[in-house]
């Protein structure tokens, strides 16, 4: 069977070409052995117990809950395109939505899916719902997360429902049809989710008390980190979706969205970030120099341990926040698709090795003055099941793309140029 | 009418929709959620009221009073009657269900009978010289095996002596008095000069000391800081094994001061304080104090002639609070160190400890309740904690077994034929003692390595938890599914 | 407890008498019914919901001090951390006896709460509590057995605590007798360091003893008010209350 | 379309009746006790209908639950009757002295404290406030069992709407917290778990 | 989250935190419910064929989408922003009134002037008894040849403009011809009888004017076979269709190899 006979015609939209359906399973068949493996391991973490980890008493959050904080902070783009487009009317970015919507949803999916393995008696999760304490900040971010998850799987039903096997049964059309004319109410609904349990995730470190490395002052009950968090999500959102449709515009060989859309997301994604590294700037400063000495702990202390020196901070402020704000915000920089995908690149990493400081190295360092640094890694299972959600993403991306529209623009852009000089014949 | 796909699916539509109206979900998800918290594979506690009795712990000769708190005719919690337990004490109810229980007669590791172990000791008895080892002399039970060594031809009886009596031997020596009546009247004293003994950490029964601590000053002069040195209110650091030096040294300074009278150790003042490694003047201080707050007392951890003479300079002998004789003390006897070289067996009692065995005996029956360590002989099973009844040697008094034994366990005195005498309680007295110094002891060899290592109850953080037992202490032996001993 | 007026039960802990004999570790891992630690539990994993820290002042040779530190769950009682931030009030600061109380059937592991601790006085239960079979029948009847998957802490032996009130009530008085209510560790230590009482009682030894001069709270500048006050004359050990006083070696 | 619309019908009618009338019947496990006791021939013959005769409280406070088979032995060493149910106590438990292996209705979780001393003594409750007849009950009603969390049925009480429910019937948390309520006792978790 | 949940201690934060939640949650589930009830009106009245052929036109590429008045060569070029609907188109008028200079020949296929013909391959005539005849055009004809199996309306159904007439099958490939006008099916014809349905128009509805008459026939067929050249011409290589030979009968038989599906959907404007 040659390679590009495509089986799977039926289900594949007219006009639009598709690598053939053997080419196709041989793409999915690595990550779908990563999914095995990681269900293997979510396997053992469920009917074992945490102990199959290497977290302990001291790091009760590790690998699993930075990549929780990790992709909802990536995942940001798929509200904050929604608001762009149905509150701010940005209508050009509706070519990369219905990718950005997917991409939220394999996210928040993701971050649940790790949630009920991470959690000790996951049969219980309802209690949070039953008995919620409104003062944790982790109720919050249950709730929206949660709530935020339904809005998303609402938006992601009329794509389902537009495959064009699907779309032939009326009832289903319809339905797609409606839902489709009411999607900027579940879009307002969903940014205003959003920018709650975004900053709840950071209010998560900013509230703890014992933890003066991540105690923060702030307005009235929400820290500092509140805000910082829900800036550095949207900064990074649009920067995530530019890198995401580049790669798999790469993967294609197919030109997906025009490049005004790219540079649309560099402009606000640029501005974001450096409004965020501003903000970012002035909190560390307070911190080091009013919150921190205040409850006795000198601001050389938190970066005297181990590998944890001054240049993290250096690096997450300066090297991933002011060079690609700074690279974005240029116009020269962000016109050429090089420099555009590198400074989208650092925006992304700024945001990991801003969720990695707070959930890792806050548990490193020592609060009692008999305390010690401690190190945690993580061991297979814990990366075993990192790589399940990264697996379940590529996968659920990847049939996506292939079965249903993402990419409206896609057939109009057939045959352009995506690279300088090789004209695409389509594969 | 044959039902259609769109039939099923509107039945099962009707099903999901109205599901939601009925208990179903909600009972289940409540449901659900409860048995996480009764999974069938967590042990619950005993079922059935709960009601305290009093008894004596029998881990080690402190003998420590026990309220037992108990609930369907089980242990189930311990504390201490007149005061606390130590760190082994509140996990003992457990070690009777230690994996290491010995329920079965074992002869060099392979299991036989009861009646193959009798034959065997009658075959010894008959053949040779054997030896009785009482690991706690003075209870009901030394009686028996003191009357079965005089009824059998050839046995004798000998004794475990505790690290803190071998201390006292030179004491002993100049008051002229069995080792067996000296004891320490803590109880009265102010001010306690330890050279490296180990008195905070299990040394004369694992509370003693700390219990009475609070009341009185240590002062501790010791090589390596121990956890007796962390606590004691002042540390004096000396060379390693110089505490005979710092004795005579001090007893120098006592007679310069003209605070004692008596002979004059030979070697002088300066040389024993640099022997030492002691200044002059803190010597000098250390006197003062000595002989300021008095009753004070010298306890050294192993048998320094030097310490004993020191003691009797400072009028620590026979006075109160310092190193007293009593009435009612058991009959003096060997110690199982001095039994002959060869012997034919030895009859170990489950007080023995686990690592302890006469020289030369060929062949060792050995009481125990827990295995461990070298399953040489015969490994017979011994009742476990509160499983017998036991006497206090200080006071006679007897604590009855609250805890059925397992089958085949039996007790010595049982395995020896003898029956268990009343209880005589002993009203133990201090009893005046009047001891002259005629001339400075010769510095003879300080005796063998003191078993300090065995009263030093390692510091065990309690990742062990309750598992903390008198055999893991002394032996090597990992409980099965033990955690890890973290020194 | 509508009758009875709400008390603040505290501790006192004398460092000068700690010997680090472990023995109120011991009892309060018999009382808590903990299981013994698993083969693969390291001092980073275990249950010891009373923890003695052994702790030097970086000297070496003659002059090198050590202190014993008892470091258990401070029922913190002001923004108490780890009750503000459990999602679903698996922890409560009870308003009758002041005891921050752990909820094991309601918690379902998210282990904030020990990411919040500034004492790291919370324990995670990795595995399922495992006996040697039999030793079941030694448990403790008047605690509940946990699973695994939740969090626990010291709760001040309120088992103990209920039993004082079954006394009282069964005795008619409205109040307990305060010398009945001892915690395992209270009980267990042989130089009685640990003093325990109502810190809302004047009368009450605990209460004078934390406005002894050479008492102290560890990290009392967190402002969440521990109810846990250390004592000592030494004046190194005074200085572990805060951090960064001074270099401090650890065991 | 009515076609659909019956069929829908039919399945909503089929779970009710799963719901309401399958699901008590399934959830619980009838179990039968170690045998037949009546409290009324006891009250009788003993002479005297307090249950604290046999179900002592103690002066400090613990409740001694199910009187202990040494309780039982005082009177029946030997059959007193011809009742089988007396010579299977008399046989399988006084001779061998076992305890009897009682199936207890109003048994509470391993992690609930219910304290009887502060109930009878303190809050002076009569035994029938909870534990309803039973007292003068002259056979043992079936004894049901939650099977997937092991309860006794008396906790959620008879009705699985707990609908209508006799006060003795269904010992929930909200049950106590409502009693608690209304004495005006403000309830932490600290008062009733352990 | 409810009140009288066992322990649920209510405060103030508590109601706000959860009016809100409460909120968020009621115009979630009001948002779903308006549209399950919307789409279930939808297919109630039958407007899902609007919306399937609005759909579908979106997803047709630009060049199919070209106005009757360039077929006609009326205008340079223009595609079609109303989905054929010229009935409604307001420059429907302006763009009529221009002179045409389409040529007269069909390809040598049958297309009678007196019948009008639907984008979507199928055509309609009037007859005298007022009936309309609905029947496939030659072209559809010739490239589907016999059809296996034809799936026609009940009579009596109503059928929607541009909505579902009647269903092919040929060779696997399942074919959905779009029923060019709307009107009631009174009687249902066969391939073999060249006519598949006879439909009952009410006058009011007698307004055809999306169907293509006349000369803007052979405009319209000259797309289509060049649509046909490029989507049959294997892999890559240059169309070899001769320009102007006639169409074969049965070419899905005679070219068992070519994307059939991706024809036919072109041809009856699905996607």
């Amino acid at each position: 069977m040659a390679s590009s006979t495509l089986i799977d015609r039926r289900f594949i939209a007219r006009g639009v070409e598709r690598t053939g359906t053997a080419r196709f399973a041989m793409w999915l068949a690595p990550w779908v052995l990563l999914l095995g493996v990681g269900l293997y391991a979510a396997y053992l973490c469920l009917y074992y117990g945490l102990n199959q980890t290497n977290m302990d008493n001291r790091f009760a959050f590790g690998l699993w809950i930075f990549l929780d904080l990790s992709i909802i902070a990536l995942g940001a783009g798929a509200f904050f395109t929604g608001f762009l487009v149905y509150l701010i009317k940005m209508k050009e970015l509706k070519a990369v939505l219905n990718s950005a919507v997917v991409l939220g949803f394999i996210c928040y999916s993701g971050a649940m899916l790790v949630l009920a393995i991470d959690v000790g008696q996951p049969a219980r999760a309802w209690f949070t719902f039953w008995h919620p304490n409104t003062h944790s900040m982790l109720t919050e971010v249950t709730f929206c997360i949660s709530c935020y998850l339904v809005v998303l799987s609402l938006e992601y039903i009329p794509m389902l429902l537009k495959n064009r096997k699907l779309r032939q049964a009326p009832s289903f059309l319809a339905f797609e049809h409606q839902l489709h004319m009411l999607v900027p109410v579940l879009a307002a609904v969903g940014t205003l989710l959003s920018f709650f349990h975004q900053g709840s995730l950071g209010g998560l470190y900013g509230v703890l008390r014992g933890r003066p490395f991540a105690f923060r002052e702030g307005f009235s009950i929400w820290p500092s980190t509140f805000f910082l968090f829900i800036l550095s999500a949207i900064a990074v959102g649009p920067s995530f979706l530019a890198l995401t449709t580049r790669l798999v515009e790469k993967v294609t060989g197919k030109a997906l969205i025009p490049d005004s859309v790219y540079q649309r997301l560099g402009l606000i994604s640029g501005l974001l970030l450096a409004f965020y590294v501003a903000a970012k700037s002035i909190d560390t400063l307070v911190w080091l120099n009013v919150t921190s000495p205040a409850v006795g702990f000198a601001p050389w202390e938190h970066y005297s341990y181990g590998q944890f020196g001054i240049w993290l901070m250096a690096a997450e402020i300066g090297l991933f926040g002011l060079v690609p704000a700074g690279l974005l915000l240029w116009p020269k920089t962000r016109a050429s698709r090089g420099w555009l995908m590198t400074a989208a690149a650092l925006a992304c990493c700024g945001v990991l090795l801003n969720r990695f400081i707070l959930t890792v190295q806050t548990l490193a360092l020592p609060t009692l003055a008999f305390d010690e640094f401690m190190t945690y890694t993580p061991n297979w299972q814990e990366v075993a099941t990192f790589g399940l959600v990264v697996a379940y993403g590529v996968i659920l991306y990847s049939l996506s793309y292939r079965y249903l529209p993402l990419f409206p623009q896609e057939k109009e852009l057939a045959g352009e140029v995506i690279e300088e000089g090789t004209h695409v014949s389509g594969r | 009418m044959k039902p259609t796909r769109r039939d099923v699916l509107a039945l099962g539509g009707g099903a999901v929709a109205s599901v939601f109206f009925t208990p179903i979900p909600w009972k289940l998800l409540d449901d659900a959620s409860i048995w996480t918290q009764n999974w069938s594979w967590i042990p619950q506690p005993v079922k059935g009221p709960v009601e305290w009795k009093e008894s004596a712990c029998a881990l080690c000769p402190a003998s420590c009073g026990l309220r037992v708190k108990m609930a369907g005719g089980y242990a189930v919690g311990l504390s201490g009657k007149d005061g606390a337990l130590c760190a082994l004490g509140y996990g003992a109810h457990q070690m009777n269900w230690h994996p290491q229980r010995l329920t079965v007669v074992r002869h060099n590791g392979q299991p036989s009978t009861w009646a193959a172990a009798e034959a065997a000791f009658q075959k010894a008895c008959a053949e040779g010289p054997v030896a009785i080892v009482d690991g706690r002399p003075g209870r009901g039970a030394s009686q028996v095996y003191r009357q079965f060594a005089e009824k059998t031809p050839g046995a004798l009886y000998a004794v475990i002596r505790t690290p803190e009596e071998e201390a006292l031997r030179p004491v002993a020596a100049i008051a002229g008095v069995p080792v067996e009546r000296l004891g320490y009247d803590l109880e009265n004293t102010k001010l306690v000069l330890s050279l490296s003994a180990p008195l905070l950490e299990g040394w004369g029964g694992p509370q003693r000391v700390q219990r009475l601590w609070p009341a009185m000053q240590i002062i501790q002069a010791e090589a390596e800081l121990s956890r007796t040195g962390t606590c004691a209110a002042r540390r004096v650091q000396i060379k390693p094994g110089s505490e005979a030096m710092l004795a005579m040294a001090l007893a120098h300074a006592l007679l310069d001061e003209k605070l004692a009278t008596g002979p004059r150790p030979a070697m002088s003042l300066a040389e024993a304080a640099a022997l030492a490694g002691v200044e002059l003047d803190e010597v000098k201080g250390l006197a003062r104090t000595l002989a300021a707050q008095r009753p004070s007392v010298v306890i050294s951890a192993r048998p320094e002639p030097a310490v004993a003479a020191l003691n009797v300079l400072l009028g620590a002998v026979g006075a109160e609070g310092g190193i007293v004789a009593r009435n009612g003390a058991p009959a003096p006897a060997k110690s199982m160190d001095e039994l002959p070289g060869t012997l034919r067996a030895a009859l170990l009692d489950s007080t023995v400890p686990w690592d302890r065995r006469p020289a030369g005996a060929q062949e060792v029956f050995r009481f125990a309740a827990w295995r461990g360590g070298d399953e040489q002989g015969w490994m017979l099973p011994a009742p476990g904690f509160l499983e017998e009844a036991t006497d206090n040697p200080a006071t006679g008094a007897r604590a009855e077994a609250l805890l059925k034994p397992p089958a085949g366990v039996k007790t010595t005195v049982a395995f020896l034929g003898g029956e268990l005498p009343a209880a005589q309680p002993v009203e133990s007295a201090i009893v005046p003692l009047t001891c002259k110094l005629a001339a400075w002891p010769s510095a003879a060899p300080n005796g063998q390595d003191g078993r300090t290592a065995a009263w030093t109850a390692a510091w065990t953080p309690a990742v062990l938890a309750p598992l903390a037992t008198k055999l893991h202490q002394e032996s090597k032996l990992m409980p099965a599914g033990g955690g890890r001993r973290q020194a | 407890m509508k009758t009875q007026k709400p008390r603040r039960y505290g501790m006192v802990i004398d460092l000068d008498r700690c010997t680090g004999c472990g023995a109120c570790m011991t009892a309060c891992a018999a009382e808590n019914n903990v299981a013994p630690g698993h083969a693969k539990a390291t001092p980073r994993t275990g249950l010891t919901p009373m923890l003695v820290q052994r702790v030097s002042n970086g000297g070496a040779g003659a002059d090198r001090r050590e202190v014993f530190i008892p470091v258990t769950c401070m029922h913190c009682e002001h923004e108490t951390p780890c009750v503000t931030v459990c999602p679903q009030q698996a922890v409560e600061l009870d308003k009758a006896t002041g005891i921050v109380n752990q909820m094991p059937q309601r918690c379902l592991g998210c282990r904030y709460c020990m990411t919040a601790c500034a004492y790291h006085a919370r324990y995670f239960n990795w595995w399922d509590p495992e006996w040697p079979v039999g030793m079941e029948r030694t448990l403790n009847p008047g605690v509940a057995v946990r699973m695994r998957g939740v969090v626990e802490k010291c709760n001040f032996c309120h088992g103990r605590l209920h039993e004082a009130e079954d006394k009282a009530a069964a005795a008619g008085k409205a109040e307990i007798d305060p010398a009945d209510y001892r915690p395992a560790c209270v009980e267990a230590c042989a130089t009685q360091a640990i003093v325990f009482g109502d810190l809302n009682d004047p009368a009450s030894d605990v209460r004078k003893a934390s406005r002894h001069e050479d008492s102290f709270r560890l990290l009392a500048r967190l402002g969440t008010e521990p109810k846990v006050y250390y004592r000592s004359k030494q004046e190194w050990v005074r200085g572990l209350a805060e951090r960064g006083q001074q270099e401090v070696r650890r065991g | 379309m009515i076609r659909g619309l019956c069929f829908f019908l039919i399945g909503v009618a089929a779970i009710q009746v799963a719901g309401w009338v399958g699901l008590p019947k399934a959830l619980y496990v009838t179990k039968a006790q170690p045998f037949e006791y009546r409290h009324k021939t006891h009250a009788e013959k003993s002479g005297s209908a307090e249950c604290d005769g046999c179900h002592t409280l103690g002066a400090d406070g613990v409740f001694a639950g199910l009187p202990k088979t040494e309780s039982c032995a005082a009177c029946h060493t030997e059959p007193q009757g011809k009742s089988a149910a007396e010579a299977t106590l008399v046989s399988s438990y006084v001779k061998t002295e076992k305890e009897t292996p009682w199936l207890v209705y109003a048994r509470q979780p391993a992690n609930v404290r219910f304290s009887h001393a502060i109930h009878t003594k303190r809050a002076k409750l009569a035994c029938e406030r909870c534990h309803g007849k039973h007292g003068e009950s002259d056979t043992l009603r079936p004894y049901q069992e939650n099977r997937i969390s092991g309860y006794s049925r008396d906790i959620w009480g008879r009705s699985i709407s707990r609908w209508k429910r006799v006060a003795n019937e269904g010992m929930k948390m909200d049950d106590c917290e409502g009693c608690h309520k209304q004495q005006g006792f403000d309830t932490g978790c600290l008062s009733c778990h352990r | 989250m409810f009140p009288g949940v066992d322990g649920f201690h209510w405060t103030f934060a508590h109601v706000i935190f959860l009016a809100i939640f409460f909120a968020v949650g009621m115009t979630i589930v009001a948002t779903t419910v308006l549209a399950i009830w919307r789409a279930h009106r939808d297919v109630k009245t039958r407007r899902v064929e609007q919306l399937r052929w609005h759909a579908e036109f979106e997803d047709l590429p630009p060049a199919e989408r070209t106005c009757r008045h360039e077929l006609a060569g009326r205008v340079e070029h223009r595609t079609c922003p109303h989905a054929f609907a010229c009935g409604t188109c307001p420059e429907y008028s302006k763009y009529a009134a221009l002179p045409t200079d389409a040529p007269e020949y069909a390809f040598g296929m049958d297309y009678p002037p007196n019948r009008l013909y639907h984008r979507g391959h199928s055509w309609v005539r009037e007859d005298e008894d007022g009936l309309v005849t609905v029947g496939l055009d030659d072209l559809a004809s010739r490239l589907v040849g016999k059809p296996d199996a034809v799936v026609l309306p009940e009579k009596g159904q109503w059928l929607e403009a541009n909505g579902t007439g009647w269903r092919l099958r040929k060779n696997g490939c399942e074919m959905r011809v779009m029923a060019p006008i709307a009107g009631e099916v009174v009687e249902t014809g066969s391939p073999a009888e060249g006519w598949y349905l006879k439909l009952r128009v009410p006058p009011e509805m007698r307004q055809w004017r999306h169907l293509l008459r006349g000369g803007e026939v052979p405009g319209w067929l000259m797309r289509e076979l060049e649509r046909l050249q490029l989507q049959l011409s294997p892999e890559g290589s240059a169309p070899s269709l001769a320009d102007g030979g006639m169409l074969v009968d049965g070419l899905m038989d005679q070219m068992p190899k070519a994307d059939w599906d991706n024809v036919m959907g072109g041809t009856f404007l699905q996607s």
